[in-house]
C-alpha cells in the first residue's frame, strides 16, 4: 500500500515514499538523514498541539541547510531553525512566542540579517490553510472572500484575483503550496504509518497530503488493530506516509492531548534564552548538538516530564458493528 | 460449460490486472469481487477504497453496497467524501478505478446517463455518480460490460465519464492524465492503441470466435496481431469466489451493482 | 447559542434557526410542519448511510408540494417523494436503487412526467459534494480538476469555466449550493443540536452548513456530557441546527452504524413494489398515510427489526485529559 | 486605584460589550478573560470558539495559549482549522471577533505586520495570523490597544486587518460586512460615526480628562457629544476575574498573549 511508484514522478504534485518492501519504522536519525535534503521545501505543523520538536532539533543537529520553512505559526520550533542557520525562507502567518512575545532569532534575521539573511513569504493563517488544501487538493489555487483591503495583497504578489464566472465578484485566491516533505506528531499510529490523533487537529491533514514525502513521529506504535478499531479517527493513511518514528514526549515543550500538557515555563523561559545570540547558542550546544537524540533529551529533563503528565479522562466509546 | 460462469471468468480476468500496492476505487458486483480476489491470491498489500469513505476495508461479508457497514467495521480510515475526492481521486492517488456503464464506444468513453437525446431520453439511466470523475483522475480504468451492438456502439449516445474522447491526443491536450486500459467483457477483453486510442481486442474467452465478437460489437473492432485466449479462472480462483466471496451467489446470478 | 437573530436576515447565505428561548426538541411531525416548506429547497443527505426515512416518510404525509430536493443519491428516499407528487425538480448525482436496478419513479417522472414532470439538474458525485462546500463556505463556486470532455457540462449550464490566474490552466467549477433546509439522521445528539456521527460520512456536514435551517433526527438524544467526553467525534454544532427530533429506527430501510444493518431485501422488494404506480400506491397508503409515524411503522415491521440489530464491537476509548 | 487596576476595567468593559448567544472567536488575554466574565455574568448562552479549532469551550483553567488543552477538553466540538475559517468565519457564524495589535488607526484599521516599511522594517512583528480574516469576516469586531500617539496613529504603517479602510463607504465597496465597533484602550472607549466610520471617543476610563485623551491619541480625534464615564468593574466582576479567571494574576500582570 505505498504511492512510490507512480507518485515519485508526478510533479509538481508528486509524491515519495520509501522501497515498498522495507518497513517505514526508523530512527528519527535515519528519517531526518533520508528523507529532509538540503534546500527542501519544509512543513512541520501542529497548532500549538502536536509539534514536532524532536525532529526539528533532529534537523538542526544534523546540520540541513538552505531550507524554506513553511508553517502558519514558526513558534519556538522554527526559531531554533532560524537561529541554527538551517533555513533560507520562511512561509508564514503569525511569527510570535504565543502568550509571551516575539520571537527573537526571527526579528534578529529579519530585521539584521542574522545569523543569514531569512527571506519571508506572508499570507494569513486562512491562507496558509487553503494554500495547503488547494495543494492537498491537486488544485492550482482555492478562493476565498477574505482579504480585500488588507497590505498583504499589496507586498505579495502571491495572492491574485479571480473573477466569479456566476456573477460579478472578484475574488482573491492563494496558490497551491505543495512541500517537499512534511513533519507532524502524532498520538498514535501503525507502522505502516495509519496514523489517529485527537485534540486540536490544526492543519496537519492538508498539509500531510500537499507534500511529497511524510514524517510521522508518535508518542505510541500501536497493533493496526487499534486503528482499525475506530477508523473515523483515522487523520492520515498509511499510504501517504514515508516514515514513522516512535518518539515518546517528540512534541515537547509542545502537548499531546491525553499525554502532556504544555511546558509553558520553557516557553516563558525561551524569551530570555532567545534574546541573544550567545544565549541561542549555548541552548544548542546543551539541548541539541550536545544530545544524541530525544531519549538523552528526555532524560537530561529529568522530573520535569512526570509534572506534566495528563490527568486520564476518557471517552465514552462508540460501537462500529453491524 | 468447464466449470466455470462468464462473470467468475471475468472476475478472474479483472483481478489479474491489480497488482500487489495498488490503491483501488471498489464498486459492487466484479470490481469487488475481482479486487477481493487479488487481495487473497496475488496482492495481499492492495488498498480498498469505496467513494462512500472507507479506506483500507475488509469485509467480513460480501458488501452490497459501496456503502455497506460491513467496509467500515475494521477499516483503516473512514474520511468525509469530500476528503475522497480532494484528498484522494483528484490528488492522484487512486491506481485503479473500475467503471461499467450503458454503452461503451470505441475510444473507451462510458455512458451512464441517458440513452437517446438528454432532453428526451428514450432510457433514462442512473447518471455519473462518482464514475466522470473517476474516468477524468484515477491513473487506470477498467471497463467491465456485456459485449453487444447495443452496448458497444460506435459513438456513445452521451459521454458520461470520459475516455480518450475522439482518440488520439484528444484526452491529455484537455489536461487529463491516465484513461481506460482494458475492457472486459462476456466475450473478451480489448486494450487501446497507444497512438490511435481505439479498443482492440486482445484476448477472447474460450469458446467464443472473432466472427461472434464482430457480430457483437458496434463497429469494425480491430484484432491485436498476438490475439490470445483469456486464461479461465483457475480451480483456486473458483473456490475463492464461491466459498468465501460470494458464498450466497448474489452477485454472480444477478446482473446489478454499481 | 443560536444564529437566528442574524442570520435568518443574509441572504443568500443566510441560516434561520427557531426561536432561541424555546427548546429545539421536538417530534418529527412539528419539525416537519415547522421547517418545511411548499416550494423549498430540501436536502436529506447520508450516503447509504443514516438516511433520514422518517423524515421523508413525514414529508410525504404532510403532503408538501412543489419541493426541490438535491441529494447525491436519491435513492429509495427520494423515488418514494417523487411518486408522492411532493417534488417538482431534482438536483443529483445518480439515481438508482443501489445494488439493485433503477429507480422507478423517477424514471417514470423524467420519461413520462408521471405524476408530474420532474425538472433534473444533473452534476456528479464530486460535483455535489463542491457545490455543497462553496455553499457551506460561502463561496459563489468551487473549481476542479474534473469534467473535460464530459457531455454534463455541455447539457447542464451550471457548470462554468474559470481561468487559473497562476498559469494558464482552465478549470471547471460548480456553483454553490445553499438549500433552506437540510435534514439528517445521526448515532446521537444533545438537545441543543451537538450531534455526533461514526461510520460513513457522506456529505452530511457540508450540506448542514451550506443550509439556512437544520433538522437532525437521532437514534438517541444525549446529556451533553457525552457529546463533550470525544468532542472530535461532533460532525454538526447545534448552533447551526433548528429541530432536534428523537426518532429510534429513523433510517430504516437504510443503517446506522452500531445500531442497525441495512434492510437488503426491503431495497430489492422494493423494486417490485415500486415498478408501478398502483403498487407504489398501495405501499404509500399502507405504510406512509395509514400510519402516523415512525412508532407506529416500528410496531408494524415487528420482530424484523430485532434481526437487524448490529453486533456490539465497541472502539478503544482515547485519553482526553492534559 | 480605587481597588481595580485598568486591565480589569478594559476587561469588564469588553465583557459587557457581549450579549448572551453570541457566538465569539475568542483570543488570549483581555479577550479571554472579557468572554469568560461575560459567560459567568450576564451571558450563559455564549458560545467560545478558538481559531485551533475548540468550540464551545469551558476551560477549567485560564487557556495560557488559542491552543491550550484546557479547551479541548470538555468543549462541544473540535474541528480542522479549514472548517474554523470555511464553515465558521467565512460562512458568517462569528458574532464578535476580537482584536489587538500594534497600531489601530483613525479608521479602526489594525496593523500587527511591521513598523516603518515592509521590505526594510523598524520594528518586524508577529503578522495577521487569523486578524486579517476575523476583521474581514466577523459580524462585529471589538479591539484593545493601548492609547498613545505611537499605537493610535492618523494612519497604520501597514493594514493587517482592514477596518473601515478610508473611511465611509469604502468597506462596503469592497464587499466587506461587519467592521470594528468598539475600541477600549487604558484610557477610554471609541466608537465608529455611522457616516465617516471615523473613531468618537464615547466613554472615559475614571480620572481620565479628554486633555489627556487629545495628548495620546495620533490625530484630533472627535469626542461624542454624550460623552459618559466609562463604569467601573463591579465588586463581582473583580473577584470573579481575580478569584476564578486569573488566580495567578498571569495575564493582567503581563502586556503578552495573541
Amino acid at each position: 500500500m505505498s504511492f512510490g511508484r507512480f507518485l515519485a514522478a508526478a510533479p509538481p504534485g508528486g509524491r515519495e515514499t520509501g522501497a515498498t518492501d522495507v518497513s517505514k519504522l526508523m530512527t528519527m536519525k535515519d528519517a531526518i538523514a533520508r528523507f529532509v535534503r538540503d534546500g527542501d521545501l519544509v512543513v512541520m505543523e501542529g497548532f500549538t498541539h502536536l509539534i514536532p520538536f524532536a525532529a526539528g532539533h533532529e534537523i538542526i543537529r544534523q546540520r540541513k541547510r538552505d531550507l524554506t520553512l513553511a508553517r502558519l505559526t514558526p513558534d519556538l520550533i522554527y526559531d531554533q531553525l532560524i537561529a541554527a542557520g538551517c533555513a533560507r525562507r520562511l512561509i508564514f502567518s503569525w511569527a510570535g512566542n504565543p502568550g509571551v512575545g516575539p520571537l527573537h532569532a526571527f526579528r534578529r534575521a529579519v530585521e539584521q540579517g542574522r545569523p543569514r539573511p531569512l527571506e519571508i513569504e506572508e499570507y494569513t493563517h486562512f491562507g496558509m490553510v487553503l494554500r495547503f488544501m488547494a495543494g492537498a487538493s491537486n488544485l492550482p489555487f482555492l478562493p476565498t472572500r477574505n482579504y480585500p483591503g488588507t497590505d498583504l495583497t499589496r507586498v505579495n504578489p502571491g495572492f491574485k484575483k479571480v473573477r466569479s464566472p456566476y456573477g460579478d465578484e472578484e475574488l482573491w485566491c492563494v496558490p497551491a503550496l505543495n512541500p517537499d516533505v512534511t513533519i507532524v506528531h502524532a498520538q498514535r499510529a501503525d507502522a505502516d504509518g495509519n496514523t489517529q490523533v485527537w485534540g486540536l487537529y490544526g492543519v496537519q491533514k492538508e498539509a500531510a497530503f500537499a507534500s511529497r514525502r511524510v514524517i510521522v513521529s508518535v508518542e505510541e506504535v500501536v497493533d493496526p488493530s487499534v486503528i482499525r478499531s475506530d477508523p473515523n479517527r483515522t487523520l492520515l493513511p498509511g499510504a501517504i506516509v514515508t516514515a514513522v518514528v516512535h518518539e515518546p514526549f517528540g512534541a515537547h515543550p509542545s502537548f499531546v492531548q491525553g499525554a502532556y500538557d504544555r511546558d509553558n515555563d520553557f516557553y516563558v523561559g525561551w524569551d530570555t534564552i532567545s534574546r541573544d545570540e550567545a544565549g541561542f547558542g549555548r541552548y544548542l550546544d546543551e539541548w541539541v548538538y550536545g544530545l544524541p537524540g530525544r531519549a538523552a533529551y528526555i532524560g537530561k529533563m529529568g522530573a520535569r516530564f512526570e509534572e506534566l503528565k495528563a490527568d486520564r479522562q476518557m471517552c465514552a466509546p462508540v460501537n462500529y458493528g453491524f | 460449460m468447464a466449470g466455470y460462469t462468464t462473470s467468475e471468468l471475468m472476475v478472474s480476468r479483472a483481478a489479474k490486472e491489480l497488482k500487489n500496492g495498488d490503491v483501488v476505487f471498489v464498486g459492487i458486483g466484479v470490481p469487488s469481487l475481482a479486487v477481493n480476489l487479488a487481495y487473497r491470491m496475488h496482492a495481499p498489500g492492495i488498498c480498498m477504497i469505496y467513494e462512500s469513505g472507507a479506506v483500507g476495508c475488509v469485509p467480513k461479508r460480501l458488501p452490497i453496497s459501496i456503502g455497506d457497514p460491513c467496509l467500515v467495521t475494521g477499516s483503516l480510515a473512514v474520511v468525509p467524501m469530500l476528503d475522497v475526492f480532494n484528498l484522494y481521486l483528484q490528488r492522484g492517488l487512486i491506481d485503479v478505478g473500475f467503471l461499467g456503464g450503458a454503452q461503451v464506444d470505441r475510444f473507451g468513453n462510458i455512458n451512464s446517463t441517458v440513452i437517446g437525446d438528454y432532453a428526451k431520453p428514450k432510457v433514462r439511466l442512473p447518471g455519473s455518480g462518482g464514475a466522470c470523475e473517476i474516468a477524468a483522475l484515477a491513473r487506470r480504468v477498467v471497463i467491465t460490460i456485456a459485449n453487444s451492438k447495443r452496448t458497444l456502439p460506435e459513438r456513445v449516445d452521451f459521454v458520461t465519464s470520459p475516455g480518450y474522447l475522439r482518440g488520439g491526443r484528444e484526452r491529455e491536450s484537455l489536461g487529463l492524465k491516465g484513461g481506460p486500459e482494458l475492457v472486459i467483457t462476456d466475450l473478451g477483453a480489448y486494450r487501446f492503441d497507444p497512438e490511435t486510442r481505439e479498443m482492440v481486442l486482445v484476448s477472447m474467452h474460450p469458446g467464443v470466435t472473432v466472427r461472434k465478437i464482430k457480430e457483437n460489437t458496434g463497429w469494425d473492432v480491430k484484432v491485436a496481431q498476438d490475439l490470445t485466449e483469456t486464461p479461465p479462472p483457475t480451480p483456486e480462483d473458483i473456490r475463492i469466489i464461491r466459498e468465501e466471496l460470494d458464498p450466497q451467489g448474489i452477485f454472480l446470478k444477478s446482473k446489478a451493482g454499481s
